[in-house]
């Protein structure tokens, strides 16, 4: 069976570009020892590492907050921009507008995409901008200290003993519902899979969404929370067993038919669904929009890939955009000729 | 109703004829297609060689409201808004009589018949025109019949005002194109109108217009659209929006010609990205996206989108980010008076977000100027890497106006200080805020370079010339004085005021944007009628440069002109001058804040009024 | 590692003795739990009498960064920054030297043993102490280690200065309240540090603390607790938020105070509502909704959150809706440095919004002051019915301050001009936004009235006293005009600035907000040590008042100190002089930005180094 | 049986006020002839005043747009408030908190609660607030001349040809899935439907949203519109035949049991849904997911109750707030005593 993970990277190991993982790495992280951002962190630098991504060819994009921080702590060799609080969808859009080459990678936290940025949020779903688009979700807003957010479950309860009687927002719902093309729950506590899920998010073409719990070992990681640790652990179901493989291997093994599902994403890598309970066919709308409602009602902790779909176009191809970056288009493909003003002028005449 | 009253009893003296120098205002209700029946009728004058300026006053709402239309044609090429009206057509029953009573003694009345508005008044001319009921001869459908009774009274007035047959016919073809029927049915309801005037009314005013030559190769176009054209011609490739009266038009413009002049002739495929937001803090967030990753990229809106770009742009200015936003301006504040024209957004602009912060606005004041600031600014935001605003109004952005046509932009466009990997190359020192040549501009990257140093971290928070986190109060300390050296800078690159000097004059007058043109007026009345020179500096951004001075050194007393109530510009300019308090005491406000564009007559009184107060006068 | 240099060479004089009149500085690490160490030291001084301050300078995370505190301990009631540590208590491996290189020579540094700072320079006091070492015996829980290695240095330094360690005690109880096993704990690693003290180290240093009786009767708090209880004892109905640094833990400690004394005894209900908004523009519209419909509402926020307000704040203006806004500024623009302090939101939040605006602001300058405003904002809110500003800042919100209780408020609030239907009924002509007093100021009525002529529409585009919708130039000039005579109004009613006339003074100052707290200081040692005397007048409010001019008049120089880059208060003292200009050349600027508080003898030094430079001098 | 709708009211016929019908107008609209929205406001008046409700407690809240003119246009007598663009939600959750007796009735277009106004109108429907909430849904910006607003039908056409290629967000989806408690849909040319469903959610204590197709007759009532008047008569497919007995009236006629379901709502009305073709229990929010998933894959146009629960707490149950109006409290119940300042300061010392 392809394994797409290598053991772990003796120092001077590299991958398919040369590089070493640690070329992958960022500045030292200020977050509290033991924050599920760090973890999340690791493992983007060993997706990016693992699936071979150019470093100059990635934009990091991130809103405000701690997990709005993290694209700092990982890729230094890539161009960042820490936005406005609950904007970087937009902001996000505009560079991948000027720049269709780049790999977007955005970073937000529960706050932030939840709260003051879900008008953002929905709005990029409905467009399915290609990007990553990562909620690091605590349900609390760690920054300022730990209040609620709206990914916070009803019911759970803050370490001062306030409990939460609104209902949470279920982020991946919304993706589904309102376009995202990619769509998967995970756990900070489960790096393989969210490393995996990663790099499958890396081949694909449009909206790849991840809600990973990332709980805040400071403000909410107590008993009474749904967010926590503990709670994840014990509490995590996957749907599938998710593998990758890469566009740059082969897929030398026979996956058993029934047992498996293999989509194919745009880049040519696959992502290999194992089924363990349920029969669950990820590329169907409806069955993921249903399997979100059911563990909603339960409160189930359900992490996977929920739902992918390779074949809607993305913003980009919708606005038929030529195959360069706009930003870098040369002063003679951007100005049109004497002749057109001269034309235009004409018609005002 | 009678056509009796057809001829006034006043007989004009021909020798007494006006010739091209009048204003003619159709009343109508909106959403009835009087605007193409406008359109034609300037355009007509136009052709004539007549210069002509055309002012929309229209309601915020769709269908069913007053709105007025007011053609000014003026040999002498004024273009303001002219506060009397010559000659009135109105078709508008909801405000026929009030219309009427507004007019000076001696004007024209033309009018639906059924109004019976001829005992109104008894010192005006008055032609009645049975419109409703010709329009039924033209045609059957009830709908159409509504929109031919707006093109008829276009022919009524073709024949009082003798304007040629041909050149209406012209400006029908020009109107709706490629439209045959269209254009069949306009020219048949001109005709009517033609016919009808010629055959029931007879002559009984002084107004007419004859030929000139005053308007060949000039163009007719408004401010968005010149905008819209400047911003093509300037490469612009990301457009982001979110719709907005008067805003939207420019963005609509500019989708229309970028369709035509901005597809890759071989692939087909467009040199930009058109997005309509879901409101305008994502459209500015994705100008500022598209602008860090290097892609020339404006948005457009008005007041209140301005207010909700507020906290983003806060961003721009200080993680440096270029963005060219326009704001056209409206009345304010909060929702205001929509579909009115201001110059009410330039404080709260200039100081837009929290903290320390001020920015480069750029002041057109002409359709020309639209298409040149279309360049110019995104070769300021570029060079300044900051935003900077283009600060139209809604009389120059969505009025149609008289124009020489736009000169194709010759210079390379300014790309501002930006390395590429081979630049970087042999930079052995890079670090995005550093001040390496002393005018506090720094050097960036965009993302996607292909070179191990270029990669740098943008963000809206404390950082040093490294652009690393920071929050040391030196590093903040220097950060803020380059940013400051920075602006310092910009003053010596913004458009320089235009400055017209008049010899011996001892008053001077400061406007800026769409104020222009009743100054040039203004000016004129206070030379012919009283003997009064003035000179003249118009704006044309900020922040100002060291001309604001020497002009106000150089007179007893200077007016400001703008439209708005708190006097925002005088209140910079006094901020600029306060170094020179002797100067302030020259300082005056003229201002005009009531939703119409300003016209010449007013700021005359004004300024006579405040003369005459003048001790010594 | 031994503990050899215990004691400097120096053996200070007894005579010299520094007694109650220094700044201790702790550096730590955030999260560490030294904040209560802190506040536990610093109340143990209050507790003997003597005035103190504490400055907190923490770092935008939560966890690992960087932090210092700073306990000035004052016999003259100084509680501005004082730049010059005296102790420093060396904590934080990653600043230790940095810090220590930064005191004067002869400071005393008290530091964690390991860190080996002994040799880092000779001119200093050093006292190790293994605090590490002495908490492993305490407590073998490492998480609870690190809190008790900070609480040991309470004790040290309890010994060092002469603290009665059962004024410490006293402190630790009402830290930790009931939880009588933290202070059990806690207790235990004070008298684990003061026998270490006791045992190890020789005093060598002058510093002492002697009990007086200063503070009897005085509380210590924050401007953000003192603001809450201002707003719940002005009867606040409805609070809405979105948490944001500096400004959360005001609605934050209304919350427990509402919780507590706002809960109706009989039902057990709430007098009151707060919501946690999605965001700052579903705050302020949550608070216009609420004001509108007659409750007293409030919402509190920093910089990031007023630019998100601002289309909101305009519709406040224009529609004349009352709102209660706090802005604990922090320094911008942007993101900033969010948890450093600043004045620098003066300007744009005096002129927030597009279109012609401008707002009432308030400025506390102490703890008392926050909880007077508390109410005052309300009452001017209802009474001008409009969205009234809190400018208050971090230094002032956040750090604790020592006060004069707060006074119950006796008077009656101030509803303003509200109309029920009793008298209503008596109103033959109400029309919502009638001048019927020549103020400026119309009547309003609340949703739910039962009276037939009660009802009126609020919106924020054109409307005439009728609350009708217009766009009529002449309704909206009156409006525009009635608005601007309403804000005139607000000039004599808002808090009058407070002067403080030094007879024979050459010079003033002018100042506001916590710059006051420097500026009291500055004028003594102007006064002390330079013979200079300064009068001061403390501005509380926008707009100003008639007192401004008076007293630039009065004076040669007039200083104008804030905290921000840009002077944004002098800006509009000179856009509110410039008909006297003569008065502008008086006006000078004494700036600070860099995020710290400002301390007086920056204030002093800057304001000699420019009086310095006069011709004259 | 028990009819609502009397028969259209003679000039002199009064309801249970003794209020006639005309005591509901308001100023003459300003909208363009035959507009949908202004249908909706006849049905509004009609709804207020066979339901016999007081015009003095009604607050009418909106945002701006064509359709956020309308509260002008109904019930003089009652207080309005025209906010800014998308932001009526937090304007209507003040006016809520601050009297809780008020009866607020939101007004707002597609272009102002899907794209400017969704961040506001998802918390809103988060917190159950007390509200009619009447969105007229026209697929487009009316009052800025046309252009697509986030409900336009994928593939629908403007005038001027240009094609909708973004999915539409579904607000009846938005609503049930985030929390609001009365969810219907219905069409401005189905006047009787409007009143019906109307008159449900005045008697409905929480958030009532009413997604009403509303033609824009000058901007979106052509062929390729999929929200024209012609395309609405064509495609609605009632899911059930709603009637309503208000709470002073009698069930005086027996309804046949399974063919008809009866919602008792908060006041004591009742809403009587009588089974035309499928099984529906709109009390079930996983059915009501599933009609509105299914009916929007298949661009189905359904109207009818959606979805109803009685029971959920609203923001005011939740916020535990005294029963009266907190606007109008006197001073002595929201100033602490002295004893309660002096102990405060007595904490301090
Ligand atoms: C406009 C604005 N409002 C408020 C804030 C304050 N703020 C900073 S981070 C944050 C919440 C962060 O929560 P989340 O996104 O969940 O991130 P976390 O810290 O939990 O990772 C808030 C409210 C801000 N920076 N800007
Ligand atoms: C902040 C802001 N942006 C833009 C506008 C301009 N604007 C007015 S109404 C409107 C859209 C209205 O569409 P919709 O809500 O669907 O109402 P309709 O007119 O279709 O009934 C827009 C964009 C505005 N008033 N405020
Ligand atoms: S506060 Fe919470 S979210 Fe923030 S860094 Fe600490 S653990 Fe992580
Ligand atoms: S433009 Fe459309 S939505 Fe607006 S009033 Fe006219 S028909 Fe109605
Ligand atoms: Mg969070
Ligand atoms: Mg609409």
């Amino acid at each position: 069976m392809a394994t797409t993970a290598p053991p772990t990277a003796p120092s001077k190991k590299v991958n398919r570009l040369g590089l070493t993982q640690a070329s992958y790495k960022g500045k030292p992280s200020t977050l509290c020892k033991g924050c599920g951002h760090d973890s999340i962190s690791s493992q983007l630098v060993k997706a990016f590492y693992e699936y071979g991504v150019e470093p100059y060819r990635v934009a990091k994009l991130s809103g405000i907050g701690c997990s709005s921080k993290t694209p700092a702590y990982w890729l230094s060799q890539s161009h960042g921009f820490n936005a406005v609080h609950g904007r970087m969808p937009s902001v996000a859009t505009g560079s991948v507008l000027a720049n269709r080459d780049l790999i977007a990678v955005g970073v937000s936290g529960d706050g932030d995409t939840a709260s003051i940025g879900i008008g953002q949020f929905v709005h990029l779903l409905r467009r399915n901008l290609p990007i990553v688009y990562i909620v690091e979700n605590n349900g609390v807003y760690g920054l300022t200290k730990g209040q609620f957010s709206a990914t916070a479950d009803l019911g759970s309860k803050l370490k001062t003993g306030v409990v939460n009687d609104l209902p949470a927002i279920d982020l991946c719902g919304l993706a589904v519902e309102l376009g995202a093309t990619y769509v998967a729950r995970s756990f900070a506590g489960d790096p393989k899979q969210v490393v995996t899920l990663l790099k499958g998010a890396f081949g694909h073409n449009g909206t790849a969404f991840l809600d990973i719990i990332s709980p805040c070992v400071t403000f909410n990681n107590h008993a009474g929370s749904t967010k926590s640790y503990t709670w994840g652990k014990e509490n995590e179901e996957l749907i599938q067993e998710v593998d990758f493989v890469p566009f740059f291997e082969d897929i030398d093994i026979e996956y058993e038919e029934g047992e498996t599902a293999n989509v194919e994403l745009h880049d040519g890598s696959h992502i290999i669904l194992k089924k363990i309970k349920r029969d669950y066919d990820p590329t169907d709308r409806r069955t993921a929009l249903e399997l979100l409602l059911d563990s909603g009602e339960k409160q189930q902790f359900l992490t996977g890939l929920i739902y992918v779909d390779t074949k809607k176009p993305t913003l980009i191809e919708l606005l038929n955009m030529v195959d360069e970056p706009l930003a870098t288009l040369p002063l003679d493909r951007i100005r049109p000729p004497q002749s057109a003003l001269l034309e235009i002028m004409e018609a005002l005449r | 109703m009678s056509t009796e009253t057809v001829v006034d009893t006043s007989e004009p003296d021909v020798q007494s004829s006006i010739v091209n120098d009048f204003s003619i205002q159709i009343a109508t209700i909106n959403g009835s297609g009087s605007q193409s029946s406008n359109s034609v009728l300037m355009r007509a004058i136009f052709q004539m060689g007549v210069p002509v300026s055309g002012k929309n006053l229209f309601p915020s709402n769709i269908q069913g409201l007053p709105t007025w239309f007011t053609i000014r044609a003026s040999k002498h090429s004024y273009v303001a808004r002219n506060r009397d009206i010559d000659m009135l057509i109105a078709m508008n029953p909801q405000t026929a009589r009030e219309d009427v009573q507004s007019l000076n003694p001696g004007a024209t009345v033309v009018y639906e018949q059924s109004l019976g508005l001829d005992n109104v008044r008894d010192d005006l001319i008055f032609y009645p025109v049975p419109f409703g009921e010709l329009a039924k001869d033209v045609i059957h459908e009830p709908r159409l019949r509504k929109l031919l009774a707006n093109m008829i009274y276009v022919g009524v007035v073709g024949h009082l005002l003798s304007i040629e047959r041909e050149e209406i016919q012209h400006a029908i073809s020009k109107q709706f194109k490629a439209k045959a029927k269209a254009v069949e049915l306009n020219v048949k309801a001109i005709d009517v109108g033609f016919e009808y005037a010629k055959e029931n009314l007879k002559k009984a005013d002084a107004l007419r217009i004859e030929r000139m030559d005053e308007t060949a190769g000039k163009i007719l176009i408004d401010g968005n659209a010149a905008g819209a054209l400047g911003a093509m011609f300037a490469g612009v490739t990301v457009v982001t929006w979110y719709p907005i009266t008067p805003s939207s038009s420019l963005v609509e413009s500019l989708i229309q010609y970028m369709k035509e002049h901005r597809i890759d002739k071989e692939t087909g495929k467009a040199t930009f990205a058109v997005v309509q937001a879901e409101d305008e803090l994502a459209a500015i967030g994705m100008v500022l996206g598209a602008a860090w990753a290097g892609a020339r990229s404006l948005t457009s809106t008005s007041g209140p989108g301005i207010s909700l770009m507020s906290e983003f742009v806060g961003l721009g200015y200080f993680a440096e980010i270029p963005a060219v936003i326009w704001d056209i301006q409206r009345v304010g504040p909060s929702t205001g008076l929509p579909t009115r024209t201001a110059q009410g957004d330039i404080l709260s602009t200039y100081l837009l977000s929290h903290g320390d912060t001020k920015h480069i606005l750029l002041f057109p004041s002409s359709a020309q100027e639209c298409f040149e600031f279309g360049g110019t600014s995104f070769d300021l935001a570029e060079r300044f890497q900051t935003p900077v605003f283009v600060m139209s109004d809604l009389d120059l952005g969505m009025n149609i106006w008289m124009s020489d046509p736009f000169a194709y932009p010759e210079q390379p466009i300014d790309r501002g200080k930006v390395l590429d990997a081979d630049q970087l190359e042999k930079v052995s020192d890079w670090g995005r805020y550093k001040d390496v040549d002393g005018d506090g501009i720094p050097y960036r990257t965009l993302p996607g370079t292909k070179h191990a140093r270029a990669a740098y971290f943008t963000r809206g928070s404390g950082h040093n010339a490294e652009a690393e986190y920071t929050e040391r109060p030196d590093d903040y300390v220097k950060l803020i004085d380059r940013l400051q050296r920075k602006f310092d800078t910009a003053r010596k690159h913004v458009p320089a005021p235009v400055i017209d000097i008049e010899d011996g004059a001892e008053i001077g007058i400061i406007a800026y944007g769409s104020t222009h043109w009743a100054i040039v007026e203004s000016r004129d009345q206070l030379r012919n009628e009283n003997d009064l020179m003035a000179s003249y500096m118009r704006l044309r951004a900020l922040p100002f440069n060291d001309a604001l001075e020497a002009f106000v050194d150089q007179y007893e007393r200077v007016y400001v002109v703008e439209q708005n109530h708190d006097a925002q510009v005088m209140q910079l300019i006094k901020l600029e001058l306060a170094h020179r308090p002797e100067l302030l005491k020259k300082l005056h406000s003229i201002l005009n804040y009531d939703g119409h564009p300003i016209d010449a007559r007013s700021v005359t009184e004004k300024l006579l009024a405040r003369e005459s107060e003048r001790p010594s006068a």
